[in-house]
């Protein structure tokens, strides 16, 4: 029988420590890993390194570890919905590296995936290649870009099962499938916690294989969803 | 509410969607031209945050916390839509998977340059997936208002901001005009609403560009 | 209404012509579209270029269009099941690409999401890595490998929609799923067809986005795999 | 029916095998291994064709056609198991998400280096998953008999035969001997089975190596 993986989440998130790189899932709130953020602000640590696809929406999220000096620098592709994120940039507590969405898809999956890095098109001719290797193929023009692997990664599934097996729902899928794969420890934040077996093998979205802490979400995340859809 | 010069932008744009096309909305204006799509055609929405199929906003009430666009805003998602992971999003759109993706812009330019991401001097929002989009994309249309709020020409010489990509768009249409990019002869005026005149839309164009032969006046209306 | 492309296997097929290249799903008989094969047996076409795992087991799959001599090359990773390829490509009448079997899947998968290419450290200081372009990030080499891309592609699914939507059934998912986002032309055979709707939008494996003409299984696949466990 | 020899080593190897570890298994004698795993140790036993959570195979008659591992062998999934695709499955393995590999092998050398996917003149099977088994795992376990047939070494000073990977070699286990690469030592001779003495292993040997000062006479029985 695969280990069972549940545990506390004091013990689960025991593992971040001072000057850490951690891969995050979700996106602008859909599938965001409230409770593992939650959890992490009231923790001893700095100097953070975080690659998501943005900061949270408004004042929740990654956005809160930013607000309490937590992050010394975000690489993101969108941060237009945490002002706070550019008002922290341009003060210069924090830095902030702007990429494009799939190439960071691509860094996280790609690190997980073992490779040292892809060649991509996106971004030739603009400012997402500068410092970057330029690797041309057939006569089109890509840009070398490094894999990413992080410390840790946090994210959040729907179901998921003892061992970590996940199963997410609608598009709160996003970046947390390749945020699973790219990091030595991975904490997932669970909906709906199933025994072994309960989850049909043919629809897991995540193997248990890349999992190594299973927590309970304890947030309730339908009122937050619902204040973001009213806000709008 | 829209702006009518949003809703004119949106319509003609609507009106270049073909029958089972695959389509790439941007955040903001080209979001609307999913209520302009013509009787007959069927277009399949892909949305980069991870699905495709998607259907009409909910009812108020009726909203699902796990099914948003790229805007976050919420959406329905028709039969046969699915969900898939950012990976595979992108791969979806670099990999030549959507035929078509309409975005605004802050400026485009003579050689079909796009800058839309980033105005220096002020807040960082980020590039989030137009760049993917703008490289990815079978065809790339930049659905804008012709002029910026200051009145200068969003139509461009040369792109003054950072480019979000370079040579990639491929028709542009405003409220008063369309413009088509073709290998050879680059941009070509084809179609100028109604209520202006040659004369008004080279006033407001900074941007070279040729008059097609068949250019067609007060345009926007039925074809 | 996304659009019905269930077609009949004529035409589905007919755009294969001579000279293309084909991405082939499945593995030693574990979802091979072998419907497809089939009626590729019957096309007056050649010299066709294969990107498949394997060619099949003993005598069914691509190993059978490669005795009619239709195919000019293959590139797999294991030819061991097939004698009568070995046989081929020592009689100098067919060339084989030996490659490995991630490379080869992430070749496809790569080319399928638009990338030029990737970095593995598969293969460094063996015959994969000869007349390839070595990379060096960090003190680690990597083999550039060139992202594959194809005229068409065939696949096999346990479920599908009209609009192309696929669930695959256990270890018949393997390669079908890079291959079918590999080509420009997608042909997928299913063994249970379904309307738009009755497939869950969180199970789908292949998004109908990938495929272009969907056609029935119409072999017996599973007296075929029962000969095959039984012939072990 | 797998020889003694093939049974000694697969029962060796499974102690090896350390609680909640990921696995894969290569065809042949590793694939005994399985049947061997020591009480109280639970190990995932990943197949690079598109699952994990392997289980024993399943009766005579209740094979399912799709439910099978590399070497095309009909499996059972154990509760917790999954399917995915190749590019998936290859990901795992490169990304160092498997913690040991087993594999059979033709030549191991003094580097590390194994040759096992190719004898130059005989019929090509190709190298399947090997290489990125090899260099993915995160350790390389070498299970094979000694000797070839023909009684020469396959632990030798430097491989004849093309490489399946470079210097990715950890352990050989043998049905006389067990040996660990450690990177300043190079290879070490830790244990010997029963019947078998220094100088057997010597013999046989054609890898340089030294001998652990703890080196274990008669192993291979209960710890």
């Amino acid at each position: 029988m695969p280990k069972n993986k549940v545990v506390p989440i004091e013990e689960a998130m025991s593992r971040i420590k001072s000057g850490m790189s951690i891969a995050i899932g979700g996106f602008i709130g859909q599938g965001d890993p409230l409770t593992l953020i939650d959890h992490l602000k009231t923790m001893d640590v700095g100097d953070l390194t975080i690659y998501e696809n943005d900061a949270g929406f408004r004042d929740r999220g990654t956005v809160e570890l930013v607000k309490q000096g937590k992050v010394k620098k975000i690489v993101a592709s969108h941060i237009g919905t945490t002002p706070e994120i550019g008002k922290a940039m341009n003060e210069g507590r924090l830095e902030v590296e702007p990429t494009p969405q799939g190439t960071l898809a691509e860094m996280m999956r790609s690190g997980g995936a073992g490779l040292g890095g892809f060649l991509t098109p996106t971004g030739i001719g603009t400012v997402a290649e500068e410092g970057k290797q330029i690797v041309e193929l057939e006569g089109r023009k890509y840009i070398l870009v490094p894999s990413v692997r992080c410390d840790v990664a946090l994210i959040r599934a729907h179901a998921g099962d003892t061992w970590g097996n996940l199963i997410y729902r609608g598009t709160s899928r996003n970046f947390n499938v390749p945020a699973a794969t790219c990091a030595d420890y991975v904490v997932a934040e669970v909906e709906n916690l199933y025994t072994m077996g309960e989850l049909d093998p043919n629809a897991i979205h995540t193997s248990g294989i890349f999992v190594d802490a299973v927590v309970r979400a304890n947030i309730d995340y339908c009122v937050i969803r619902e204040e973001v859809f009213n806000g709008q | 509410m829209a702006s009518d010069a949003k809703k004119v932008i949106a319509a003609r744009a609507a009106r270049e969607l073909e029958d089972g096309q695959i389509i790439n909305l941007g955040i903001g204006l080209p979001t609307l031209i999913a209520n302009y799509v013509p009787e007959g055609i069927d277009v399949v929405i892909q949305t980069e945050n991870g699905a495709v199929g998607v259907g009409p906003a909910p009812d108020p009430g009726c909203e699902d916390r796990d099914r948003a666009n790229a805007g976050n805003q919420p959406i329905t998602l028709i039969p046969g839509g699915s969900y898939f992971d950012s990976a595979t999003s992108f791969g979806m759109i670099r990999g030549g998977h959507i035929d078509a993706t309409f975005l605004g812009t802050l400026q485009v330019d003579e050689q079909g340059n796009i800058a839309n991401w980033i105005v220096p001097g002020k807040m960082l929002a980020g590039m989030g997936g137009a760049m993917d989009l703008i490289t990815g994309a079978k065809v790339v249309y930049i659905v804008s208002e012709h002029c910026s709020k200051d009145g200068a020409s969003k139509l461009m010489k040369q792109c003054t901001f950072p480019l979000t990509g370079a040579e990639e768009a491929d028709v542009v249409i405003t409220e008063r005009a369309l413009f088509r990019r073709y290998p050879e002869r680059g941009w070509v005026l084809e179609e100028i609403a109604a209520g202006y005149t040659l004369d008004d839309i080279a006033a407001c164009t900074d941007m070279a560009y040729t008059v097609a032969d068949d250019v067609k006046f007060d345009a926007y209306g039925a074809d």
